[in-house]
């Protein structure tokens, strides 16, 4: 069940004012936007704050408080026109230094964010991120409508990266980083605005910003419950069950059953989201080394069969790295060891690697995301097909990131990537570039995201090409053969599915209510039937 | 006296020593940096922002230092800052305290009410029906797993009756009633089972004997003299469940998205968030080892020939 | 006279008398045994009579080395056995015996017969070898006079008296040079009683046995003792040959209770001569100053709450029945 | 007269050997057992166990199927004539799976029983006998290991070693042995001022003969009933181990992997947790009868 | 003080009877057969002293009367207890808690294993006029140190928070006494009460005793094996063997003149402050086993005088007269040669 289904935006009936929207989510780590990092906290970031650009579901980018974004020549500098007369919800004015100040509070070193390097091609980042400055060389505003942005690193689609809630502008009272009064009450400029701070464990309310500068929302208040991250999806399944929450994930046991009860009356949403679900191998040292042996484990498992016996149909194979919700660059059977289960190829690939039946293969992946059953079938495929003598390992997420880093990695680790910017080098760059891997050179472990450490010039050229093309169609063009060349050729990350989404709403109740890019209900556009 | 609760006092610092002690190098053998990862993203840590929480946490520093330093903190009140969240260890967890608090307390509640009592009530019925329904159904509750009773209750009570909140509210008093129910069922069945045995050889005492030759009518000879010596290892085990009530947290609370200190504490662990894991584990020996204070007064209290010394 | 066998000296045994039920505090002491020196001699028995509270078990414990003595020595054989510990007490617990006074508390719920009476062969297995254990229990059940189809019944079910006979086998197995009797009789009906006293006495004169024999019961104390002591509130008052004590008292306190020994007689019941004590019976947390027992001694003087009398022969006396006797106006009374 | 009244003496190093005594004596345990075998649920409760061991022990011959086979092409089905409790979320058989939990139920139940029972009864006999100094170490010590609850202890306890059967075992040996001693310590403190405490120690024993003869047995019955009654829960709180993610690798064929993975399925699949929640019920219930009726049997007064 | 027997009026049902009374155990071994019909009865102000062999009974059979056996493995076969009339067997256990404390009171062997243990001994003595009479804690609490007063134990007011542990052993028989003394009931039974006082206390204890019993005419059963305290006080004496009663007669005739062979061996026993040096006289043989009590009578195999009768026919307690035939009131003997015992 690839694609999507559920209600669209479709052009919104004469919406109603009013109401109380009610959800689960798990505790975000921040709310503020020098440091929103995850799905959660991004719903509430970005509901109080309104960036220069806005991407709907499927990717397409779209100009929210920006009136044009124009990149000079190479792409060193970009110039933002913002949309004037706008205000924060405490009346201040949404101009170009506040975009300044909200972006350079981020990069700050006292904030020590964990986004910041989404500002890193900005001229000055560094400095200002190590202590050595405290203003942001690369950022002028000549007027209070205009944002001149000077890259350090020419990048064509910055515009992209400024739908990421680090971009936000932040009012003055903002003050530093460490200003945990506002951290846990942020002012901002969105449709929606806190009331009262952040109940850290418990809960974050919501209410309509009746001084936004954009289309308002009208809902009257949104009541975020937070949840224990163990069972969220248990608890809010249930909620909704109960009538407690109108928007909710659930467990991967229920999904059978929720499809069947909420599929009829309307109220069920499912569709391939801007992520995808891989196992990563270690390409320089182990059984993963060669090319043939990588294969050789692509060919050997039976994504469909996992997909039907183990998902019940609700996850897709994946053949690329790239998702397909980027409908644009999306290369379908990319990885020909993807399509289908070939055991003789499997094993053909196997014996050309020496990956002998009885070879050692160690399979990471981390507990309480509740990976253990699809991971024991692939371990089975394994054994099965290639004889290995596959060790899995559930061990903690950060356990596992810890191993993934260092030198001696071997095997294959599950992974997953989730966009935060609709664009194919938001796979590419973090995953395989060979800048991402950046190894610590003290103790050689691995402080990018490339932690199979794969590193193929020609690949990384391509991605230096497609950053430094403006036309976007040339630029997808050449991400989609760099992603050729790192799946297709060297199969440097073995795609499993893609990553669907499935939520339950209340539709009954709600309307114009759909998901968003991050996969979050649309709350500034959701209004009361 | 007061000399005896100095010397408890100060044993009492001395095992909040030895825990955190062991806590700390155990922490310390988990391979991997705190710091090094985001929590629960796949994304890496700037390397840039990584050095600079080594340094702010004190992360650089050799483990005996980072021991000391916490400890001497902890005389302050102060227990550091938490990794994930950055916020004081001591305003996360005491909100968590209190809930866990409230749970424990009414765990405990329903242990002795309905522990004790059902477990007196085989003892007095023994051999007859009662006694084997109790005989059963404490054992059929202590092989149901506490995710699966507390998972039944929540699907029955708040899912399909509706009669509770899915996502309850810690201070509302009937909230608070099926996950201390889920907490204190196995204790609960334990207590009755203790109850009953020691309840058994009261039974037979010459001195109850005594009891009813005076006169006394059968409920005051079991609630005064039958009970008063038999609730003797029901308190003791109370006392100690502490520790399963607080393990059996972690699973109410994850169940009942109560947020306290069980939860967090299991989070933290699979986060490496460790200084929640030392601060709740800070907490919890000193609330234990006060907790085992009043049980062994409590002893002195109810069975005047044991001594206190 | 050789060196006596066991040899007591300025016993004392304080128990911390404590008040309040949580916060105990320490308010004084009892003083069960407040200063107590005897001696025995091999062969000899010497029985010891008191009220009841009178420290007569705690001098047995402290014999015993069961409770720790707050002052004064025993000594075996010449060697002061209070501080022994470990190889050594064992050794000496191998030749002194205790007959409990409680035959209900005094004999494990868990165990049979046969293994009670049969444990101190395994704690000393050099005195039966293992192969005739059986048997020797069995010969030691005979003996007490509990039928020895009984060995594999558990204490809780025989009588009283039955479980006084099971202590009494326990402390003549390993057939100890001194047997201390905690009121071994007392639950004993007269027959049981005259058996146990036969064996004792048999006991004795076969192996040398030394007993202290502690019984409320006079005339059983007369039977078996050859030296009877007499105790009052933690104190000797008087201690002399059985002939002594029972022809010629000297300490009132002995005299009153020689008068109320009852008669297995019940012609002339309604006029017999006892001498009732009356006045406030002393606590042994706060015994009077002086006698102990002026506070119920028709003889008392002011002096008695001065002085404190000394167990010694009394003066002016001589003979025969010449003996010690800790009271200032120590004399023979007319009427016994 | 009198002479009638003598029986003979047992003499002083007397060689007579000759001949069976005339009365038998009743070894102690076959008394236990005459008294356990007369126990009906006691007996139950026996089988039960003998049950759980003879089919941890011959689990391969008795399983239908292999505990490990994946199909994937009949996941999550009910149970029907084909798999008598249905399968599993990969297709395998729940109840071969169950079958060969039994294995790892009684290396789980029993030897983690075993272990902090061993711990506890020592540590706890000598803190309650020999009191002062001993008890303070062994009471604060205890301390320690109760401030962490189990759960916890064991997740860091699994952090350190890696998952795996062997951790989930020293973990409840770990964090339980102080519960057993600190219930043993109590009733040791009733038990050694007994006067037949005091009469064995005038008898010359040692302080072990104390303890093992006379105070460990009126002391240990709550013992017998928590180290019972802890078989089962030893069960379950490897369930909640995995529950947590730190119990044994998920493909293992466990009661708890399974009750864990099952947990999902409630209102959905129930057979998918009802029926090892079965298994640890039982189990459970076996080994409760037996320590009820162990402990009856001990006390020669309950009969 | 004493009062003889014929006194009573014979309109009035005796103070207690107890007919026919039959115990039983069950035992591993089988089933003990601890009272095998017991009859004897107390009328009000008299004093019936219960002798008898260790173990022959007479703990069980007070116990039964109280209603405070061990059931199971104990069990009453058979009998009745009459109170005043009222059988207490058949009783509704409301009326018989009634009867309880308030007009029948116990006091018990072990004095250490029947007070509770963790209760003040003064909480436990008021604990009887808390349920009874309804008295508040504090008055209770005044009424306890009162019995204590009277029973002498010393520092009365100081001990009454003190624990049972703490008090010697004849304190708490002591203490016991003064909970059965406690609201004057109409009948004690004293199970041994005064072995673990000495003389003064006992002398003390039992002049307390008299002094009730004649104030309020109260009955009391006294069980012992103070042959010494039963000639003092006993008004009449029942023997039991192997859970029979063997004989019965007013004190003063039994001393005088046994008519069962083990009464006779009982008295022989008796230790003398004068007689010195030679052994004591004992009864040969062992007690029975109450698992096989030897047919016939119970006693055949140790009794000196036993012939083929006795162990084929089991004697049945019959009249004794004297020499002239005539009837010896309140006299029984259960042996089919108690002419020539009593007579002999
Ligand atoms: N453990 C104890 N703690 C406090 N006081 C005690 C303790 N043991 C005994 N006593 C007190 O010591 C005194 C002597 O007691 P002991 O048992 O030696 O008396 P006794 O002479 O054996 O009396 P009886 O004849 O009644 O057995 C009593 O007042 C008693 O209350
Ligand atoms: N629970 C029981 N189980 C088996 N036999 C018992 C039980 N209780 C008492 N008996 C037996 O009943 C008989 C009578 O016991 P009882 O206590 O009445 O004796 P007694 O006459 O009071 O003796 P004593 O003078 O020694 O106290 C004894 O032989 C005893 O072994
Ligand atoms: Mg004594
Ligand atoms: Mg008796």
């Amino acid at each position: 069940s690839s694609g999507s289904t559920g209600p669209k935006p479709g052009p919104s009936t004469a919406a109603k004012d009013g109401g109380t929207f009610r959800l689960g989510i798990v505790e975000p780590t921040a709310i503020d936007p020098y440091n929103t990092q995850e799905s959660e906290g991004t719903l509430v970031t970005q509901n109080l704050f309104t960036g220069l650009t806005s991407v709907s579901a499927d990717g397409k980018i779209s100009n929210a408080l920006a009136e044009s974004r124009t990149p000079n020549d190479d792409c060193s500098q970009w110039t933002f026109k913002i949309k004037g007369g706008t205000t924060f919800s405490n009346g201040e004015a949404v101009d170009a230094a506040a975009f300044i100040r909200g972006w350079t509070r981020a990069a700050a070193k006292v904030s020590a964010s964990d986004v910041a390097y989404h500002l890193g091609e900005i001229d000055g980042f560094k400095e200002l991120n190590t202590g050595t400055a405290t203003t942001f060389r690369g950022l002028s505003a000549p007027d209070a409508t205009t944002l001149v942005v000077k890259m350090a690193i020419p990048d064509c689609e910055f515009d992209v990266r400024t739908f990421h809630t680090v971009f936000s502008p932040v009012p003055t009272v903002a003050g530093a980083a460490s200003n945990k009064a506002y951290n846990d009450q942020p002012i901002g400029n969105g449709p929606f605005k806190m009331d009262g701070p952040w109940q850290h464990n418990s809960k974050i309310t919501l209410v309509r910003n009746d001084s936004y500068g954009l289309t308002k929302a009208h809902l009257d208040r949104v009541e975020i419950s937070i949840l224990n991250a163990a069972n969220a999806d248990q608890l809010e399944y249930q909620g909704f069950q109960a009538g407690q929450f109108d928007w909710a994930r659930m467990p991967t046991e229920q999904l059978t059953a929720a499809k069947a009860t909420y599929k009829a009356k309307g109220d069920w949403y499912e569709w391939d989201a801007n992520g995808m679900n891989y196992l990563l191998p270690m390409l320089t040292s182990g059984p993963m080394k060669t090319k043939e042996a990588r294969e050789a484990i692509s060919y050997a498992i039976d994504r469909d069969a996992i997909a039907q016996g183990v998902f019940k149909g609700f996850r897709t194979s994946a053949t690329t790295i790239v998702p397909p919700a980027f409908a644009d660059a999306y290369q379908k059977g990319l990885c020909v060891s993807c399509v289908k289960q070939d055991k003789d190829k499997a094993k053909q690939l196997a014996a050309q690697a020496g990956l002998t039946p009885g070879t050692k293969l160690y399979f990471g992946y981390n507990t309480g995301g509740g990976h253990e059953a699809w991971v024991q079938a692939v371990a089975a495929q394994l054994k099965d097909v290639l004889g290995l003598d596959v060790h899995i390992d559930g061990i903690p997420f950060k356990q596992l990131l810890d191993k993934e880093k260092t030198p001696d990695a071997t095997g294959i680790y599950r992974a997953a990537w989730g966009a935060d910017y609709p664009t194919p080098g938001n796979f590419l760059n973090p995953l395989l570039a060979t800048s991402s891997i950046n190894e610590d050179p003290a103790t050689h472990q691995v402080q990018g995201d490339n932690r199979g450490r794969y590193s193929n010039p020609a690949f990384d050229t391509l991605l230096h090409q497609a950053t430094a093309t403006k036309d976007l169609a040339a630029r997808t063009k050449l991400y989609q053969q760099a992603e050729k060349i790192a799946i297709g050729d060297d199969l440097a990350l073995i795609p499993l599915w893609n990553r669907s989404q499935q939520r339950v709403a209340n539709n009954e109740k709600w309307a114009n209510l759909t998901y968003d890019f991050n996969e979050n209900p649309t709350l500034a556009t959701a209004s009361q039937k | 006296m007061g000399r005896y609760l100095l010397r408890r006092l100060g044993q009492m610092i001395v095992v909040l020593l030895g825990a955190t002690l062991i806590l700390f190098a155990c922490l310390f053998v988990i391979p991997g940096d705190p710091v090094g990862s985001l929590a629960g993203s796949e994304r890496a840590r700037d390397p840039a922002v990584v050095k600079q929480l080594r340094e702010h946490y004190g992360l650089d520093k050799p483990l005996a230092v980072q021991y000391v330093t916490y400890i001497g903190h902890l005389v302050q009140g102060d227990m550091g800052e938490d990794y994930t969240q950055r916020r004081p260890v001591t305003e996360i967890l005491g909100p968590k305290l209190v809930n866990t608090s409230k749970l424990a307390v009414a765990a405990i509640v329903f242990d002795v009410l309905i522990g004790a009592g059902v477990g007196a009530l085989a003892a007095l019925r023994r051999y007859s029906i009662w006694d084997t329904v109790v005989t059963l159904v404490t054992t059929v509750l202590v092989g149901f797993p506490t995710f699966v009773i507390g998972m039944l209750l929540l699907n029955l009570f708040a899912v399909q009756l509706k009669w509770v909140p899915v996502i309850g509210d810690a201070s509302d008093p009937v909230q608070v009633i099926l996950p201390a129910i889920t907490l204190a069922v196995i204790d609960a069945a334990l207590v009755a089972r203790l109850m009953r045995g020691t309840m058994l050889e009261v039974l037979r005492a010459d001195y109850v004997k005594t009891a009813i030759a005076k006169g006394v009518p059968r409920r005051q000879v079991l609630l005064k003299h039958v009970l008063r010596n038999s609730v003797i290892p029901v308190v003791t085990y109370i006392g100690i469940s502490f520790g399963s009530l607080l393990g059996g947290a972690i699973i109410t609370e994850t169940i009942f998205n109560w947020d306290g200190v069980g939860m967090a504490m299991s989070t933290a662990i699979q986060q490496q968030n460790n200084p929640i894991v030392v601060g709740v584990a800070t907490w919890s020996v000193g609330i234990f080892v006060v907790l085992n204070l009043v049980v062994d007064l409590m002893y002195a209290m109810l069975d005047p020939r044991i001594r206190l010394s | 006279m050789a060196e006596p066998i066991l040899k007591v000296d300025g016993l004392v045994k304080h128990f911390p008398l404590t008040q309040g039920i949580v916060f105990k505090r320490r308010i004084g002491a009892v003083q069960a045994v407040d200063g107590i020196s005897f001696e025995l001699h091999k062969g000899e028995t010497l029985g010891i009579v008191g009220e009841s509270g009178c420290g007569k078990s705690t001098v047995a414990k402290v014999l015993m080395n069961l409770e720790r003595a707050t002052a004064g020595q025993v000594h075996y054989k010449g060697q002061d056995i209070t501080g022994l510990t470990g190889k050594a007490l064992k050794a000496v617990r191998r030749n002194i015996q205790l007959v409990f006074q409680d035959p209900y508390t005094s004999l494990n719920p868990r165990m049979t017969v046969g293994d009670i009476v049969g444990e101190p062969f395994e704690i000393h297995p050099e005195v039966a070898p293992k192969g005739n254990r059986r048997k020797a229990v069995q010969d030691l059940l005979d003996v007490v006079g509990l039928n020895p189809e009984y060995i594999n019944r558990y204490p809780h079910q025989f009588s009283g008296g039955q479980r006084q006979r099971i202590g009494i086998a326990r402390g003549l197995a390993l057939k100890p040079e001194i047997i201390i009797c905690d009121e071994p009789v007392s639950a004993l009906d007269v027959s049981v009683q005259a058996q146990v006293i036969n064996l004792l006495d048999q006991l004795q004169s076969e192996f040398d046995l030394s007993y202290v024999f502690i019984a409320h019961d006079l005339s059983i104390v007369r039977h078996i003792s050859d030296r009877v002591g007499v105790m009052y509130l933690g104190k000797m008052v008087e201690i002399g040959t059985e002939e002594q004590i029972y022809e010629h008292p000297t300490h009132p306190y002995t005299q009153a209770l020689l008068s109320a020994v009852p008669v297995p007689d019940p012609t002339g019941r309604e006029d017999r001569h006892r001498i009732i004590l009356s006045g406030e019976l002393p606590s042994p947390a706060n015994p009077p100053s002086g006698c102990r027992f002026r506070t119920r001694c028709w003889k008392a003087q002011p002096r008695c709450g001065e002085e404190e009398p000394l167990l010694a022969n009394p003066e002016g006396m001589a003979g025969e029945a010449l003996h010690h006797s800790a009271c200032h106006f120590a004399a023979e009374r007319e009427h016994v | 007269m009198t002479d009638e009244t003598t029986t003979a003496l047992p003499r002083r190093g007397s060689t007579d050997t000759s001949g069976e005594p005339a009365i038998r004596v009743v070894r102690e345990w076959q008394e236990v057992w005459h008294r356990f075998a007369a126990n009906r649920l006691a007996l139950l409760g026996l089988v039960l166990v003998v049950a759980l061991l003879v089919t941890a022990a011959f689990a391969p011959w008795i399983a239908p199927y292999d505990p490990l086979k994946q199909d994937l092409m009949h996941t999550i089905e009910s149970p029907t004539g084909a798999h008598l409790f249905g399968t599993d979320a990969l297709g395998r058989d729940q109840l071969s799976r169950v079958i060969y939990g039994t294995r790892i139920a009684v290396i789980v139940g029993l030897v983690s029983i075993l272990l902090t029972l061993v711990i506890g009864i020592v540590l706890g006999a000598v803190a309650g006998y020999f009191g002062r100094f001993y008890d303070t170490v062994v009471m604060r010590g205890a301390d320690i290991f109760f401030a962490f609850p189990l759960l916890i202890g064991a997740i860091i306890i699994i952090t350190v070693t890696g998952r795996g059967i062997w951790p989930v075992v020293l973990s409840l040996a770990v964090f339980g042995w102080a519960t057993v001693a600190r219930l043993l310590r109590s009733s040791v403190l009733s038990a050694r001022e007994m006067d037949y405490v005091h009469a064995a120690r005038a008898l010359g024993a040692g302080h072990l003969r104390v303890i093992v003869r006379h105070i460990l047995p009126n002391s240990i019955a709550p013992v017998v009933i928590y180290g019972t009654f802890n078989v089962g829960t030893a069960v379950v709180a490897e369930a909640s181990l995995s529950f947590l993610g730190v119990g044994v690798s998920p493909e293992v064929p466990e009661w708890g992997n399974m009750l864990a993975a099952g947990r999902g399925f409630i209102g959905v699949a129930d057979y998918m947790w009802m029926l090892p929640s079965l298994a640890v019920v039982l189990t459970t219930l076996g080994f409760i009868f037996v320590g009820d009726g162990v402990r009856d049997a001990l006390d020669p007064k309950l009969r | 003080m004493s009062k003889s027997v014929q006194d009573t009026p014979v309109a009035e049902p005796p103070l207690l009877q107890v007919d026919g009374l039959q115990v039983e155990f069950k035992t591993r071994d089988g089933i003990a057969k601890a009272v095998n019909g017991v009859s004897y009865s107390v009328d009000a102000g008299e004093t019936l002293a219960v002798l008898g062999e260790s173990g022959s009974g007479k703990s069980v059979t007070a116990q039964a009367i109280m209603g405070i056996l061990d059931t199971p493995p104990g069990r009453i076969t058979g009998g009745r207890v009459l109170y005043r009339g009222d059988d207490l067997l058949t009783m509704p256990e409301d009326q018989r808690r009634s009867v309880r404390g308030r007009k029948i009171a116990m006091i018990f062997q072990d004095a250490l294993s029947a007070l509770n243990p963790v209760f003040s001994v003064g909480w436990q003595l008021g604990e009887v006029f808390r349920v009874h009479e309804g008295m508040s804690k504090r008055d209770s609490l005044a009424k306890a140190v009162e019995l204590m007063d009277r029973v002498r134990i010393p520092a009365a007011r100081q001990r009454v928070g003190d624990y049972p542990h703490q008090f010697s052993g004849g304190m708490r028989q002591r203490i016991m006494i003064a909970m059965a003394l406690a609201l004057g009931p109409d009948l004690i039974i004293a199970d041994e009460p005064t072995t673990a006082l000495d003389v003064t206390v006992q002398a003390q204890v039992m002049g307390l005793l008299a002094e009730l019993q004649a104030e309020y005419r109260m009955g009391l059963i006294l069980i012992t094996h103070d042959l010494g305290v039963v000639a003092d006080v006993a008004d009449k004496i029942a023997v039991m063997y192997a859970g029979r009663i063997v004989e019965t007669a007013p004190v003063h005739e039994l001393y005088a003149r046994p008519a069962h062979p083990y009464t006779k061996g009982l008295l022989r026993s008796i230790p003398r402050l004068d007689q010195r040096g030679q052994d004591l006289y004992a009864i040969k043989g062992l007690p029975p086993s109450l698992l096989q009590i030897p047919a016939g009578c119970a006693f055949n195999p140790r009794c000196e005088q036993a012939t083929g009768r006795c162990r084929d026919e089991l004697p049945l307690l019959q009249e004794v007269s004297d020499e002239d035939g005539n009837d010896l009131p309140g006299r029984h003997s259960a042996c089919h040669f108690w002419k020539e015992t009593h007579r002999g």
